[in-house]
């Protein structure tokens, strides 16, 4: 059941630079519950793609089955989007990369259908570094199957029903980083300001993107002791560094007091400013990371922002070597040999 | 032992050990045959492991190009200790077994109604060549010089094939000959030669060609326009993999830059291989899979998705001996059902089943053609018998200025032209295909969203009923569209004419299949006899059954999958349709369907 | 618009929004008539979404006790705006639209052929209640307390099963019996009452209980000893996991150690869940999981290897809108050939077709007994209508001192006396049956080595063509044994007396299917008919159809797949078995049975 | 094809504490290529299990699909043993383990098996602590299907046929740590006097013990640059710790010097004793673990031996409270509530 969303909703009737307004980056009015994390994600999702003026059809969208993974509909009605099946986004996504690697791909994912039914699939993504944006909104549980417990739940961490969780959580981004993936975030789907140049940085990266949102589920995982909720996450955060995404064509125009930032420079010529909170900060090294996060889970806190990012990151086109033209563009005169070849072939069956 | 001559007519097997390079010498064996211009049908048989078992190489020579497995080995090659016992006791009485003398023979070994011919082969080697690697390689050439002498091979041939395999190794040609020499001599010195059974040069190969089913579905992708494999590694399916990507590095690099135009990706394991296929083809480029039996189940989940949300997809079934792990080195042909009809809810799926390399070819070239037609999943139905075996087959043939069928897709200027909205799922033309848009085509128009959930026309999510069912209607109606473009039966001997008997089979049982009709005619029962080629079958299925009073329907598997598919598609009468099946792991040979077909006869007369 | 009064036979929809506790309260209202002694049928139609979007809950009311739905609604309680439009249009000439007048309806909703009776809920509920949460829930109640009214239903019925809701919660009782008499009495004041369809105590319902599918399901396999539960969420299959724990955690708890005695786990997915299974039924424990269509899919190979290797399992597939992800809150009977022949190679899977919570619970039990008995996997085939919603249906029954059957298991003490080699697949008794061991059972003896592979009958590992045949011929011979132990189906009407018409069918069909052959003998036309409980098929299924010219078969899928069933395993010609279908998401109903046999006789005539 | 194996092969006719001589312990003749590393440490598990007197019939031996996955059969033929489907070893395993807490798991299976198709089953076993020794015979490639690159190989190591792997390797180590396995080592499949114990102390741990074995293949990837070389992991090992294990009857007769020597109690008694190389190691400190883990990489070394262990490892039946007997045990009287229970269930639906 779908709505056309009305117009008034969006008061930003300012065309970007493509010429499109921020209503034509939205898609059909949610049908998730009401003030479900995943839809605040949506919303950034559509303010990231309307600041750095992409073209609608330059991306695709795709998705696992889940809550989550329902929210490719809420935003980018003029993207392709495919809705694919449980835990298998990523496989999906590796295709469509593989088919034409023009596009921008973002892919939405679940805890569960990530951390359980995906693990595989997600896990071998990274080992590919696919040129992809991978969200994960992350609820601690199955929402669309009611509420039960996911992989990614907190050991203790206390179900609606009042059960504590027995199990071990898989934490998605130490298992990003100890996987060697290109690029690793964490926020949380109530940071918006954080959010939408992370998502924006992650669309610029050449590999895979990662960005685990914690994203509170209001019906089944939003009650007292449960480490999902929202005012437990808003309790805990720390963020490694406040965060700009600055497209290539624009200027930087802030100042940043010497030593306390720093600054990556993306493939497509954009750049992350990081104004460091921590002064031992570095944003591309991979140990310090794995031991911030440590650190800061021993201390029952939940980091956020980009905790990092591989500059050179190859992308498996990169470690296929393919040609630069996308493969669905080849035609018969670059992919058929000729005739003379396959009797050549025969030949050498005789 | 006195025996008649026998030209052209001779099962000879090489019992040898796995993983000694014994294969390249019985190819190279075959091949001298082959060159002699006699058909001949090869088959390794070999176990589920790498490196020391028992494995066995058959060469079926026959001057009528009968190509089926034959039963019954006239001479037997033994040189594996392992297998000994039962590799003699495998030899037809009156036929010969040759062994190495090098050891005497132990006398529990003597069959009084077979011949004996020992080559002292390792002995031989051993005085001849130093480095123990050497010994063991050129034993191998020693037995086929022998064998050659006592068979009447031109020696000549033989090494014509051997100059072509070392061609960039010119040095190991002279201790090649003389191994050849050495085995060739011994026999000349020792016995009469040649054997009754023996060869002569005739012409009955013609333009023919001699390879694996696998390598020509892989070079039928290659020229199909492929531009995306995703898989992972399964006997027997493996080595379409393996030629795909040999001939693309050869055939579909870019000169000047060195890049490839097209993507070999290993999947995690089947479930992402299909999925990537998935994507592929749903981004636009050509994309297939090839697998054995455990992948289709693994990958039953998304062969649904493919059906509902119409997807172009190409699958390579390549089947081996089920159920579960099963005989993973064995031949079946027992994924019809589960092929046909994988997945939960009402799907189908149209298949296609080649029974030749040559076939191979074209069909997975049409599969793609097909797959982007209909939108929807096509499975190419081979086996290991066909996919890992050498087969006598015509050339592959592709038409100068042959261009794909991309089917219906919308392009940009299209999509700009377009007044009304654009529906994914609209019978637009009447036929129950809709038409699709790649991804990234056109910035305001022709986007949809792609679901396995139930949709409306426009791809909208829906859980109407009506929705639903005129959906699932239309995909009906789709499915008749199918039987329209499928490849049609083909036909032997007197077809239609209202005759009593009818004989059904299809893939690799046709080899086996001709020449039962034609031992069966001998014995004065006429058979008409149909091979088909697809799935959901062409009206002209129906119409032969429909025309014959009774039919045999020939396969390999324990259920009779195939007649299944017959009865339930066509609403045939059961009682009309006599199972003939084989499933014990071995290709089906002639004589199994003629005795067979006759006890039935027999019963019911 | 005058009516003739109608007593205990109507149909009523509830039409809500997802998610605002509109769930409990017509619960309560259904369970107010069946205290009533009235036979009901309810239904939840809901979306697959969790909060929001429109719901409907549909009551058929029917005092002859038909349980199947019925279409055309007599009385529509509408309070979801998104949905107004469709729901007005929905009430059958003659109804009656009850509303929220609270706000004025608007002209466009004014049918002049129905009849409205509006209720200002929301309003008397803000001006009787303070908190916003309780003016939404006793709103509920308020509706239930006008149309139990409407309908003549005593209030003091409805009282006590409010009593019952509440029991431990006795404030709450007050403001709800407030709410219910707000409402009762709101159409006291401004309606003649009761309507001319009402309703009127009775004795129809005896001992019957009212109940969903799943929970009984979980309560069989909790009776039937099951120790060990894997799942993964799906719907409609996730209630009997859950139900399955509630009551594990009441009755499978040990008082003294507070340790449980089952092991309930939520697996990653559904290969693991089924591999879970399929390893503790090994290990010797009674095991199962339940799953729906995709689940099935995802288990294929895995369901390949419990047959192959002979392993119990007990899987619960609860049916729901195919093929994908399709509509996973509406009904099908779609997996029949997906789950009688999952996965690849040559296998069949054993199933059970319960129509009622007590079969559900009964077939469940059995199927614990059978899967043991048998060493296969056992499918009960359920579907969302029977899982989800309640259902009257008689009394779970367990008969004292009812043992299970744990099938062929040699003890230690056995092992320790047995003389010759045990054979994990040595056909002992000649019912092609096995005899199993668990690990750890004996230091010595009766050790095997479980494979998917090819075995011989000690389960050692062969690639010859002859033990592969005779292990997979004996399973063959081991269906047979399976056909004579499976439930018999049940026959309605004349039976078995060479009539021309018979009916067959099977699961929740079963409703409508009784109730269409009492409306065809009301028109004249005489069906036997038969439920069908089992695959593969008890022989009378086969001597019903043959003692029947012309059979209708009746199923929830768009391509008769068990009519393939029963033509494919039974060898029956295609052209007597007629097949009656419905597949659009919701539970078939006798007029669409009666309807659809017309027009096939009326055609053939 | 299989033989039995001729008794002279074994010249230990001593019998072991329970009366079972060595030839006990085997399986029937390997069918492996000959010098495969999967039939040393075949060797191995017979050793560990003949030494510390185990009843045959006490272990269940498990294994997925490949010929590592094959060599159950080779080792411990009066065990019940289960040849599965590949890379679905530890789900059939959680549920034996289920049904009889009792006896010992010992699950088998190699780098295709458990990093590609099993990744997501690894990982869960892994999240419930699944009490079970789970060894991987890590050669880098898929022997069995003829020797393509696995999720192991390393990046850049060098395939026969000459290719540059260019995908970062899964490394099962770092994974399982990041997992919180209970119980982490690395060994040699060439190194059978460290393999013999950490095989026991596996069998000791109460929880998942995980045993990554670099286990080279000799026909498809043995070659000059293959960093699964026999000779490349020879020359590359770099060792925690040297390790004892000593079973609870057992006495400690050896003397360590002080200070060097760190013992571990296991849940059953039974002791680890290691000797350390390294002073700053505690095989009980996570941490250190995974930074230990990765400085060896960083150098290009293979860090073998015990990594981590968690001596308050709970295992499955621990999280769910099972019963002590095992539920394959229970009878009707325990599991079937009475009849009278199923009347008041009926009247709770009327
Ligand atoms: C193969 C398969 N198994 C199970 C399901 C049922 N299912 C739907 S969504 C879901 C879990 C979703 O959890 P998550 O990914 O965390 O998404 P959320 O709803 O919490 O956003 C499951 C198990 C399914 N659709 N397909
Ligand atoms: C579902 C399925 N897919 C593929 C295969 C084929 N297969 C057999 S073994 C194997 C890989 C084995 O590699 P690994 O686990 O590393 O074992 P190794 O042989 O190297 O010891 C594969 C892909 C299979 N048996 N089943
Ligand atoms: S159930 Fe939870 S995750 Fe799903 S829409 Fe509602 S709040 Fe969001
Ligand atoms: S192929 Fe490799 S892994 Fe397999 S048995 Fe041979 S050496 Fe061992
Ligand atoms: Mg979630
Ligand atoms: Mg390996």
């Amino acid at each position: 059941m779908s709505y056309l969303k009305p117009l008034f909703h969006h008061p930003e009737l300012k065309k970007n630079k493509v010429g499109y307004l921020k209503a034509d980056y939205e898609g059909v009015i949610s049908t998730l519950c009401a003030g479900c994390g995943h839809d605040s994600i949506s919303g950034a999702i559509v303010q990231a793609c309307y600041e750095i003026s992409l073209e609608p059809h330059r991306l695709a969208k795709l998705s696992g089955i889940g809550c989550s993974s329902k929210t490719p509909t809420y935003f980018l009605s003029n993207s392709h989007g495919f809705n694919s099946v449980h835990g298998r986004m990523p496989s999906i996504t590796t295709g469509a990369n593989m088919a034409n690697r023009n596009l921008i791909y973002l892919g939405v994912s679940g805890d569960g259908d990530t951390a359980s039914i995906g693990m595989g699939q997600f896990v071998h993504a990274i080992r590919r570094n696919l040129n992809m944006v991978y969200i994960v909104m992350n609820n601690g549980c199955y929402g669309l199957t009611k509420g039960q417990d996911s992989a990614t739940a907190d050991f203790g961490s206390v179900s609606k029903a009042g059960a504590h969780n027995p199990y071990q959580a898989i934490d998605l981004v130490g298992l990003a980083l100890e996987l060697n993936a290109s690029f690793v975030a964490r926020s949380f789907s109530g940071d918006k300001t954080q959010l939408v140049p992370l998502i924006q940085a992650a669309m610029s990266h050449p590999g895979f993107a990662f960005i685990d949102i914690i994203s509170p589920c209001v019906t089944f995982n939003n009650n007292v002791g449960s480490t999902k909720s929202y005012s437990h996450v808003r309790a805990h955060i720390e963020s490694t560094s406040q965060f700009d995404f600055v497209p290539r064509e624009e200027e930087i125009t802030v100042d940043y007091t010497e030593g306390s930032s720093a600054e990556v420079e993306l493939f497509d010529g954009s750049k992350i400013h990081l104004s460091k909170l921590a002064p031992d900060w570095n944003p591309t090294d991979r140990n310090t990371a794995v031991n911030r996060l440590q650190a800061a889970k021993d201390h029952g806190q939940i980091l956020t922002g980009l905790l990092y990012i591989n500059p050179d990151s190859q992308d498996l086109h990169k470690k296929l070597n393919t040609v630069q033209k996308p493969l669905n563009h080849l035609k018969e005169e670059e992919l058929t040999p000729e005739v003379g070849v396959l009797e050549k072939i025969n030949q050498s069956f005789r | 032992m006195d025996q008649q001559t026998v030209v052209n007519d001779l099962v000879i097997r090489f019992a040898n050990v796995n993983g000694t390079g014994s294969a390249s010498a019985n190819d190279m064996f075959a091949k001298s045959i082959f060159r002699m211009g006699i058909p001949i049908t090869p088959k390794n048989i070999f176990p589920s492991n790498i490196q020391g078992l028992p494995t066995w190489y058959e060469i079926r020579v026959n001057g009528n190009g009968y190509l089926g497995r034959r039963a019954g080995i006239d001479v037997l090659v033994g040189v594996n200790p392992q297998s000994l016992r039962r590799d003699i006791d495998s030899v037809r009485p009156g036929g010969y077994f040759v062994y190495d003398s090098s050891k005497k023979l132990h006398n529990e070994f003597i069959r009084e109604d077979i011949n004996y011919i020992g080559v002292p082969m390792i002995a031989l080697s051993m005085e001849n060549y130093e480095r123990a690697r050497l010994q063991q390689l050129f034993k191998n050439i020693i037995y086929v010089g022998a064998v050659a002498t006592l068979l009447d091979i031109d020696l000549e041939v033989v090494k014509e094939v051997i100059a072509e395999q070392f061609e960039k190794k010119p040095k190991l040609l002279p201790p090649n000959y003389k191994a050849l020499e050495l085995g060739a001599n011994h026999i000349k010195e020792n016995y009469s030669y040649p054997l009754p059974i023996r060869l002569e040069k005739t012409d009955k190969v013609a333009d023919s060609i001699l390879i694996d089913g696998n390598t020509a579905c892989a070079l039928g992708a290659l020229y199909a326009g492929a531009s995306v494999m995703a898989w992972y590694p399964i006997t027997p399916s493996t080595s379409i993999a393996k030629a795909f990507e040999t001939y693309c590095k050869k055939l579909r690099v870019d000169p000047e830059t060195g890049k490839k135009r097209y993507a070999f990706v290993q999947a995690e394991d089947e479930l992402a291989a299909i999925g990537m296929v998935i994507g592929a083809t749903w981004g636009g480029a050509r994309a297939f899979s090839a697998t054995s039996g455990p992948g289709v189940s693994l990958m039953s989940e998304f062969i649904g998705l493919s059906y509902f949300a119409e997807i172009p997809v190409v699958l390579i079934n390549v089947q081996r001996g089920g159920p579960s792990t099963g005989m993973p080195t064995r031949t079946q042909q027992a994924d019809i059902i589960s092929s046909a009809y994988a997945s939960h809810g009402d799907t189908k799926h149209p298949l296609l089943f080649p029974s030749s390399p040559a076939e191979c070819f074209e069909f997975t070239a049409q599969a793609f053609d097909l797959a982007d037609r209909l939108q929807t999943l096509i499975m190419v139905i081979s086996d290991l018998d066909l996919g890992m075996n050498n087969h006598m087959s015509p050339p592959l043939q592709w038409e100068e200025g042959r261009n794909y069928d991309r089917g219906k897709v919308f392009t940009a200027e299209e999509l700009e032209n377009m007044t009304e909205e654009f529906g994914r799922y609209l019978d637009v033309d009447g036929d129950a295909i809709p038409y699709r848009t790649y991804p990234g085509t056109h910035p305001t128009k022709g986007s949809f969203f792609t679901r396995g959930t139930s949709h409306d026309e426009y791809a909208k999510y829906s859980e109407l009923g009506e929705v639903y069912q005129s959906n699932v209607d239309r995909l009906a109606k789709k499915w008749e569209t199918t039987k329209g473009l499928m490849p049609k039966p083909e036909f032997y001997q007197e077809v239609n004419q209202s005759k009593e008997l009818g004989l059904v089979f299809f893939g690799t049982t046709a080899y086996a299949a001709i020449e039962a009709m034609d031992q069966l005619k001998d014995g004065g029962v006429i058979i008409d006899s149909m091979r088909v080629k697809s799935f959901p079958f062409p009206s002209e299925v129906k119409e032969f059954i429909n025309t014959h009073e009774r039919l045999f329907v020939v396969e390999q598997n324990r259920d009779a999958q195939f007649r299944t598919l017959l009865i339930n598609e066509l609403d045939i009468d059961p009682s009309k349709l006599i199972p003939i099946l084989n499933y014990d792991g071995t290709p089906i040979t002639a004589d199994t369907i003629q005795k067979q077909i006759q006890e039935k006869l027999g019963v019911e007369v």
